[in-house]
């Protein structure tokens, strides 16, 4: 097993734990935070892959800095969304996960 | 000289270039900077169009490498067709929006900048032949479209588009899972090159890389049950941004979805999931007329109505798998039809209902007395929209359901016939739930004011070439032959 | 060149002045007035072009393809001019009638609209070539009478107006699914004498059963045939000159022509006689006629009284189809136009009471012929003609329906025609009882329109069914003579059978 | 010719549409008695068979006259001119004169169209056109009796016509069923048993000159149509001959018998006609039965319907002459024509038209040829009993005139007249000298000798007269029809009207709601990813 | 439901990831081989890196579009800042302020050695701009920035220009044949230029995501 499959399969460990999040996490911060986590996961499956008979392979190593601009950008907005939610409504959460109000739960 | 004037590549930086100078030029300015470029962008997909049909489909290697290295644009007749679709929804949008964000400035200031990327967005993904290509395009598209719905400030849009943007996201994380899975079995992202290459003894990694793609794109066009950030964010948004999104952005996944179903994906694909797709699509045309009917705003009832004419384009799928061509070739030709169809009368249906609730300054169907009366075009457009999702004829929605009833009866699937058919009805009873109150005279109390007559006549040209299609469609499945997609 | 587009004239000389009409000021009456009328003529004017034409076999046809395989084809074809020339003759007399109706009601731009566009749909109907060009002017009726309907936007008129939808748009889409399913199983084929399904292979007799049972059903809703007539008379609530269209040529009779060109010009008629199709067509037909007469008896409501006095008449069109020979044929053909100019009559005369004396019961009728002698006359003429009194139109109808079905070896329908007139004196005649008869009432419920020296009445409410009234009296006296409409259906009929009799 | 043909038809068309405008109501009315003229006149003066083809009027007609035709249309046109002229002074102080008018004019119209249509749809036509106008003379009265009279008459019209509709039809169609209809639909204009019902009420509720037109003149259309349309004298028809021949030999004495306990004198000249229309059926009917006989049925039968038309409108007339004036003698005395032709008296056109029957029905086969005539004498005591009773009734009731009645006289006359000399002039001459044998005269005087004896004797033992309410069997129908229909009560709708749409409920949005939650939404998504993994793995 | 709900999805993820980890392990030979064919190429890329190579010239197209992505994130996240009044920046502690003043010219030169090596090894627009942002962030918590929820023509401008910049050089190569085929000859100079206007976009950019974003009144 390289080095490479192992990254691959602990970014499929997690995408796991990052999908779990973004399903289960009410809190909107750590939601987002897990997407991140999913999105890395991805991103290392994408690198390891490519790589996993040794040799390094630039074209993923670019399309995951590429990915990674998208991500930083999307999480950006989300972020933004976020905080506006939490000024207008003062919750940080979506109100269908649940009821409990206060932005406290952080 | 040619090369320069090629409208492939112009069709993605024009708006990618008018977006970024509308938000250059400052707050609430470049409409009719976007005006004009939209124009030239529909001139360039009628040259692109008169180019496929006479030449075959086009192939344009940015950077001049080639797949697998490089990155190319693949023009073929579905992606033209999606391309027309998208200019020709976009120009009388546009000219709608101008008149509406005067009349309703909220949200007015980063609409054209985030317009020109989506348009960016759409174009490049409909002309990209790159499976990671098409990821960035995604995610641009997602994030124009939750910034869009977010435009207006206010909990419930900012609430939606936040719903929305985690969806979006999870569909496009899965779809680059899926892109890492095929690279890592094949070496490639290029469809062109992958396309030989996948076959029916794929290994899993290929296999599971569509599962997710699919069920990524899925959520991103709100098959049901996937629906639930659509109707919160499709009924809060603007309503040019509803327009947009309803009618473009979710007919670009849907897109995807046929792309790799009938292409990339094609060895993978069995009369099963076909079915399943299909019973989803039923389920979505059920419940997206339920739930439609049951609103009692109007923005939300159109936008439950997406929910449901979304159903209506994966009733596609089980007609045109492992079936004789000629009923697949219906079918595939009634679902496209039906993307069209839809998407220019759910940018009309909205652009009008738009205008109603700047006439009567609520959003409630029950208010809509006097509408009838004073904004006679617009709920004509509406009406005429609404005769293309009911699918009654002469409509680009009739011709679509006759070309997949057609499949439907050639393949002996009854089923989806009845399907269809209680849809058609569904339909009629929503559209006819806002018609007819809107007939009624004014409630006392209620006042209805004239709204700028750009949005009474953009909504119209709208609603009137979704009745066109009807009538003169076959050019449309002439483009759409080109390159054998279909 | 020309002889494309004539039919193409015809459909846009009433679209145009309706999408027109549409966007003008509701007090624009005169611009509105000219439009209507500047369409009807315009459209007669083309009419009377074809029908020479047509006389000396010659044939209008329009083509556009929609999609491959499938055309829209305008056909100006006698059967096709029979009804034609019915609707733009109805249509100009109601605009007329309808002008005065509405003298001050709010929404007449829509109003005026929607009636052009439901004339529209009806010549489209007519000159359909084929059958997916029928269904896309069978749908746009549909639309186009809706809001007619509901116009009155009453909570009655609301719910009429969902019932109708509830119907015809079910009908529509039964007529889509078997258009679909023929389409398929034949491919693509334009109404011929004779029909274009002969010569299928014997094995799809089965399905080509089933497509008969979708495509009548589908057009039986408009037809009314029972059970699908349920929308009928709720839709009554419709201002009279809607009723008076609606009854008379647009919707019912749409039905009735769609029975008409699927039977003979689809599945032809010899061929639906051999797939045993015209008996039980027959049968359906004969009981909508008894049981739509059955339910007119307990009517105290005028307008709903004629409604199911209208889907009692209508179903002789499609007897006559359902009847094996020329001479059904012409009954049945006849009687579309027939039927047509009695029931507007009628109807005519139910809104004039309704707008002059606020008549709108028969049990509030009592002596209105005095105060109102001519509309009773008209009234009375159209009464009569129903029942099939000589020399009035529907006795024309009457007398060769029952000729085809000796013809066609059913003597029972004899009976039903029998019991038909029976039924149809009995719910008119206590109506002309009253109005002759009676003594009038102290004060009559509600007079809108004063007796203003000889007229009893608006001349534009009185004038129309004076008319029409004229009419029903003339096509039945001089049916034999050139150009009547019994003239014109021997002229179909003759040309329909020649094709396959031997 | 031709001209005079459209004359006929059109004088009282025209004379009635002037009554239907205001202003034309005066000239109209004096009009209207003598709309008659021209048909009399084409009666008298057009050539035997002559015919006039109109190819654009309805289904292509054909107008004429042929010997029968002729006679009938001249003792049409001669009873409308009657009445007509009669009705003038008769009505002369009725407010709606001018409506009875109208309708009286209408039904002349298609009764002298009857008499001249020599095609099926025409004759049709017209038949209808008399046959519905007169339901206006029937309730001009607007009395209950008249509403009465009028449903009744109006309700076995139209099912006569319809049956004849039918008749005619299947006829066209040689359908076995045709001489059926054909028979029963002309017989409830003359009157068959069962079908006679509305005639008693109809005559006694019609003012005097229409129930003269109707008793007279239409219900000899009703005739003329059975002769026009049944296959006389071309096939046998057995079945339906001997039905005819028992109904008519039925309504002759049962006629007879009813109308003797009526009250009113109207409703016994109905029940004298059901009577003497019997006659005439079983001549139809023999002519059924035995084809050979008809060219010597048809001038008596025609004959016959000459005589009955005059006597039975002349009797009316004078009805109404002594109402007006009072019973007196010179009025009994012109009653005693009439009555005495109709009992069959000897010298009167009566008589001539029992001669004229007698010979052909005594052709007949067994077992038909011997009892017939004898059944017919004994019919005609009936008659003459019938006669005496009216006499009674008329002196009995009109003890004071009602009102003043000035020009009814020459009308009444001119009716006379006509009973008197028609037949007589028309009557074949064999006939004559059959009618003036000795033996003839004595055959003819018996029954009314012995009806004298007879009403003599009722009289004197001080009989209690019987009493039958006119339409006899009508009643207990109208009994049973009243408790079965009810009108104005709605029948239970067929089904209810389907809702479209579904009661508003909370439910599927509360669904939705659900599906929102995160937790629950990717799960499904999940479960999709599972599913399709399943699916495309093969 | 919730508990069941939860404790399936958490089944679900984790059966993803075995299917993930399964499908890795059963990969086929890789039919393309694309680190070949980007060493072959590498020299007409006008760069030595072949990160850079990929992201610049033969990839260049994707990053066009991330940059777009970027942009339009600031655009999106200045669409929900509402005009509120400019809160005055806090003051900042003044070692804090006079550390920053230090620091920030030299993060724009470290931002400019990143931009050049780029071409060379490990580095380029993208870590250039993230520093140059990181200045920025450095310099508005120090209270030495001002917001700017609206930002005016001069910023707005630069935010724009790496973009503008990209694409027009993207167009004005399409006489070579298509889009961002860069003339051989003069790739290494072009994707400098693109490359810097990146980095000046990039880093303002990123400083504005943080900077618009912070300007909400709570």
């Amino acid at each position: 097993m390289s080095v490479g499959l192992l990254y691959a399969l602990a970014g499929a460990a997690l995408v796991a734990i990052g999908l779990a999040g973004l399903l289960l996490l009410p809190q909107l911060l750590r939601k987002i935070l897990a997407f991140n986590i999913l999105g890395s996961g991805a991103f290392l499956i994408l690198v390891g892959l490519g790589q996993r008979d040794g040799g390094i392979d630039p074209v993923p190593q670019a399309m995951v800095l590429t990915g990674i601009v998208v991500a930083i950008a999307a999480t950006a907005l989300a972020l933004a969304l976020a905080r506006q939610l939490l000024d207008l409504s003062g919750r940080m959460r979506l109100p269908e996960d649940g009821p409990d109000a206060g932005a406290a739960d952080d | 000289m040619t090369d320069f004037l090629d409208p492939l590549p112009w069709l993605i930086m024009l708006p990618l270039a008018w977006g970024t100078l509308a938000f250059v030029l400052g707050p609430g300015r470049g409409g009719r900077l976007a005006i004009a470029a939209i124009a030239l962008q529909g001139l360039l997909v009628l040259q692109l169009a008169g180019q496929l049909l006479a030449g075959g489909a086009r192939v344009h290697a940015v950077g001049g490498w080639g797949a697998p290295l490089g990155i190319d644009l693949l023009a073929d007749g579905l992606a033209a067709v999606m391309l027309l679709l998208a200019q020709a929804v976009a120009l009388p949008l546009a000219i709608y929006a101008r008149g509406y964000f005067a009349a309703q400035p909220k949200g007015r200031e980063l609409f054209w900048p985030m317009t020109g990327y989506l348009l960016a967005a759409l174009n490049a993904l409909f002309l990209s032949a790159d499976l990671f290509n098409i990821y960035v395009t995604l995610e641009l598209l997602g994030l124009a479209a939750v910034g869009l719905v977010a435009i207006a400030g206010g909990q419930a849009p900012v609430t939606a588009a936040l719903r929305y943007l985690l969806a979006t996201l999870l569909g496009s994380g899965a779809w680059l899972l899926g892109v890492a899975l095929i690279y890592g079995s094949y070496g490639s992202v290029s469809l062109a090159i992958l396309a030989p290459l996948v076959g029916a003894d794929a290994p899993l990694a290929a296999t599971l890389a569509a599962a997710l793609m699919l069920a990524g794109l899925l959520l991103k066009t709100a098959l049901f049950p996937f629906h639930f950030w659509l109707p919160p964010a499709h009924g809060g948004a603007p309503a040019p941004v509803s327009a947009l999104l309803s009618a473009l952005v979710i007919k670009a996944t849907f897109y995807l979805v046929l792309r790799l179903w009938l292409e990339l994906f094609a060895p993978l694909t069995t009369v099963a999931a076909a079915q399943l797709l299909g019973i989803l699509g039923a389920a979505a045309i059920l419940w997206g007329s339920a739930l439609a009917l049951a609103q009692t705003r109007l923005k939300m009832l159109v936008a439950y109505s997406t929910v449901a004419q979304v159903g209506y384009l994966f009733l596609l799928f089980p007609l045109a798998t492992l079936v004789p061509p000629d009923a697949a070739e219906s079918a595939v030709q009634g679902g496209v039809m039906q993307a069209v169809a839809h998407g220019l009368a759910k940018a009309a249906m909205f652009a009008a209902a738009g205008s109603m609730i700047v006439a009567t300054g609520r959003d409630d169907i029950g208010r809509l007395g006097g509408v009838g009366a004073h904004l006679p075009l617009t709920l004509f457009s509406f009406g005429l929209a609404g005769v293309t999702l009911m699918g009654l004829p002469p409509s680009g929605g009739f011709s679509a359901k006759w070309l997949l009833l057609r499949a439907a009866l050639e393949t002996g699937q009854w089923w989806w016939v009845a399907v269809m058919i209680a849809g058609g009805l569904l339909t009629a009873a929503y559209v006819f739930k806002v018609l007819r109150r809107a007939f009624l005279p004014v409630a006392s109390g209620d006042r209805v004011t004239r709204v700028p007559r750009t949005l009474e006549f953009s909504a119209f040209a709208l609603a009137l070439a979704a009745i066109l299609l009807g009538l003169f469609g076959a050019p449309l499945l002439a483009l759409l032959a080109v390159g054998g997609a279909a | 060149m020309i002889d494309t587009w004539l039919p193409v004239g015809v459909v846009l000389s009433s679209f145009l002045p309706g999408l027109f009409i549409f966007f003008l000021a509701e007090s624009r009456i005169r611009l509105r007035t000219a439009l209507n009328l500047i369409g009807a003529l315009a459209k007669l004017a083309l009419i009377g072009v074809m029908l020479w034409g047509v006389l000396n076999d010659h044939e209008y046809v329009f083509r556009h393809t929609v999609l491959p395989g499938l055309d829209l084809v305008l056909k100006a074809d006698a059967l096709a001019l029979l009804f034609v020339t019915l609707s733009a003759v109805l249509w100009l007399f109601t605009t007329l009638y309808a002008i005065g109706y509405l003298e001050g009601a709010p929404h007449r731009s829509r109003f005026f609209g929607f009636f052009s566009l439901c004339v529209t749909a009806t010549v489209g109907v007519a000159m359909a070539g084929n059958l997916f060009t029928f269904f896309v002017f069978y749908e746009l009726l549909t639309l186009a009478t809706y809001p007619l309907v509901v116009h009155r936007g009453t909570e009655q008129a609301m719910r009429a107006g969902h019932v109708y939808l509830g119907y015809t748009l079910g009908g529509g889409a039964l007529l889509l699914v078997g258009t679909v399913w023929l389409y398929g199983l034949a491919g693509q084929a334009d109404f011929v004498h004779g029909g274009s399904l002969a010569a299928l292979p014997p094995e799809t007799a089965g399905q080509l059963q089933v497509v008969f049972l979708l495509l009548i059903a589908g057009v039986g809703v408009k037809a009314a045939l029972v059970p699908l007539h349920g929308w009928l008379p709720l839709a009554m609530v419709a201002p009279a000159p809607v009723s008076a269209l609606l009854h008379a040529v647009a919707v019912v009779k749409a039905g009735a022509f769609g029975i008409v060109r699927i039977v003979y010009e689809v599945y032809g008629v010899e061929f639906a006689q051999s797939l045993d199709l015209l008996t039980p067509l027959a049968i359906a037909a004969a009981v909508t006629i008894i049981w739509g007469s059955l339910r007119a008896l307990f009517q105290d409501d005028l307008k709903k009284r004629l409604a199911y006095s209208t889907v009692s008449q209508v179903s002789y069109i499609a007897l006559g189809v359902a009847l094996f020979g020329p001479l059904g044929t012409i009954g049945g053909l006849v009687h579309l136009v027939h039927q047509g100019i009695m029931k507007i009559t009628l109807f005519f005369c139910a809104g004039n009471y309704a707008e002059t004396l606020g008549i709108h019961k028969i049990s509030e009728m009592d002596g209105a012929g005095r105060r109102m002698p001519w509309t009773s006359l008209a009234f009375t003429l159209g009464a009569f003609g129903m029942i099939g009194v000589p020399p009035l139109a529907g006795f024309v109808s009457k007398w060769y329906l029952g000729l085809g079905a000796l013809e066609a070896g059913m003597p029972w329908v004899l009976a039903v025609l029998a019991a038909s007139s029976l039924l149809n004196a009995a719910y008119f005649l206590p109506v002309l009882h009253r109005i002759w008869f009676r003594p009038a009432p102290s004060a009559w419920p509600a007079e809108h329109i004063p007796q203003r020296g000889r007229w009893e009445t608006a001349p534009l409410l009185l004038l129309p069914p004076l008319a029409t009234a004229a009419a029903i009296l003339l096509v039945g006296l001089f049916a034999a003579s050139a150009f009547s409409p019994l003239d014109w259906a021997k002229l179909i009929a003759d040309r329909e059978y020649l094709q396959w009799t031997p | 010719m031709d001209a005079l043909i459209a004359l006929s038809l059109l004088a009282p068309l025209l004379v009635a549409a002037l009554l239907w405008l205001p202003a034309g109501r005066a000239p109209g009315l004096r009009l209207a008695p003598w709309a008659p003229l021209p048909a009399l006149v084409l009666a008298l003066a057009a050539p035997a068979p002559f015919e006039l083809d109109l190819p654009w009027l309805l289904f292509g007609s054909r107008l004429g006259l042929d010997e029968t035709g002729r006679v009938f249309l001249l003792f049409t046109a001669l009873i409308w001119l009657a009445a007509g002229w009669f009705a003038r002074a008769w009505l002369a102080h009725d407010a709606r004169r001018h409506v009875f008018a109208g309708f009286f004019l209408l039904a002349q119209a298609g009764n002298l169209g009857v008499c001249l249509a020599l095609d099926a749809a025409s004759f049709y036509g017209f038949f209808a056109v008399m046959s519905i106008a007169a339901y206006g003379l029937v309730v001009h009265d607007r009395s209950a009796a008249a509403w009465r009279a009028g449903r009744v008459y109006l309700t076995l019209a139209l099912a006569g016509e319809v049956l004849i509709l039918s008749g005619l039809l299947l006829a066209a169609g040689a359908h076995p069923l045709a001489v059926a209809c054909l028979i029963l639909g002309f017989g409830v204009k003359t009157g068959l048993p069962l079908l006679h019902v509305s005639l008693p009420l109809a005559y006694a509720a019609t003012p005097i000159p229409g129930a003269a037109v109707l008793a007279g003149a239409m219900i000899k259309a009703g005739l003329l149509g059975w002769l026009r349309f049944l296959p006389l004298g071309e096939a046998a028809l057995p079945d339906a001959g001997t039905a005819m021949l028992l109904a008519g030999l039925l309504a002759i004495f049962f006629g007879s018998a009813v109308g003797l306990a009526q009250r009113q004198p109207g409703a016994l000249l109905a029940y004298s006609s059901i009577s003497q229309m019997g006659y005439i059926a079983v001549a139809v009917g023999a002519g059924l039965l035995a084809p050979g006989l008809w060219p010597l049925l048809l001038p008596a039968v025609v004959l016959y319907a000459l005589h009955h038309a005059l006597a039975k409108a002349a009797l009316f007339l004078g009805l109404g002459v002594a109402e007006r004036h009072g019973a007196t003698h010179w009025v009994l005395a012109g009653l005693a024509l009439p009555a005495l032709a109709l009992a069959g008296a000897p010298l009167t056109s009566g008589l001539l038209a029992k001669s004229a029957l007698k010979p052909a029905l005594a052709g007949l086969p067994a077992p038909w040829g011997e009892p017939l005539p004898a059944l017919l004498a004994l019919g005609a005591l009936g008659t003459a009993l019938l006669m005496l009773r009216l006499f009674w009734l008329i002196r009995r009731q009109t003890g004071q005139p009602a009102a003043p009645g000035r020009g009814l006289a020459a009308p009444w006359l001119l009716a006379l007249l006509g009973v008197a000399g028609l037949g007589a002039w028309l009557a074949p001459t064999p006939t004559w000298q059959d009618a003036l044998e000795a033996g003839a005269a004595l055959g003819a005087s018996w029954p009314i000798a012995a009806a004298l004896a007879l009403a003599f004797a009722a009289v004197r033992l001080r009989l209690p007269a019987p009493r039958i309410p006119p339409g006899d069997l009508l009643l207990p129908v109208e009994r049973m029809l009243a408790a079965l229909l009810q009108p104005g009560r709605p029948l239970p709708p067929l089904a209810a009207p389907p809702s479209m749409l579904p009661p508003p409920s909370a439910h599927p949005a509360r669904v939705e709601a659900r599906l929102r939650a995160w937790p629950l939404a990717g799960m499904l998504w999940l479960i999709g990813v599972a599913i399709l993994l399943a699916l495309l793995a093969r | 439901m919730s508990r069941a709900v939860a404790a399936l999805v958490v089944l679900l993820a984790a059966g993803l990831a075995a299917a993930l980890g399964l499908a890795m392990l059963d990969l086929p030979e890789p039919a393309v081989r694309l680190p070949a064919r980007v060493a072959a190429k590498l020299g007409d890329s006008g760069v030595d890196h072949p990160v850079t190579a990929v992201l610049l010239n033969f990839r260049a197209y994707d990053t066009l579009l991330e940059v777009a992505v970027l942009l339009l994130a600031l655009v999106g996240v200045l669409a929900l800042a509402r005009p509120h009044a400019a809160r005055a920046a806090a003051p900042a502690h003044p070692l804090l302020q006079t550390l920053a003043r230090l620091v920030a010219p030299l993060m724009v030169l470290v931002a400019g050695y990143l931009l050049w090596i780029g071409a060379h090894a490990p580095g380029g627009a993208f870590q250039a701009g993230a520093v140059l942002a990181a200045a920025g962030v450095l310099l508005r918590l120090a209270g030495l920035l001002p917001a700017w929820a609206q930002p005016g023509l001069l910023l707005r401008g630069g935010l724009a220009l790496g973009l503008l910049v990209f694409v027009a050089v993207a167009v004005a190569v399409l006489g070579q044949g298509s889009l961002l085929q860069y003339p051989p000859a003069a790739a290494g100079g072009l994707i400098l230029l693109i490359e810097a206007g990146l980095t000046l976009s990039i880093g303002l950019t990123l400083a504005g995501l943080y900077l618009a974003g912070t300007e909400v009144e709570p």
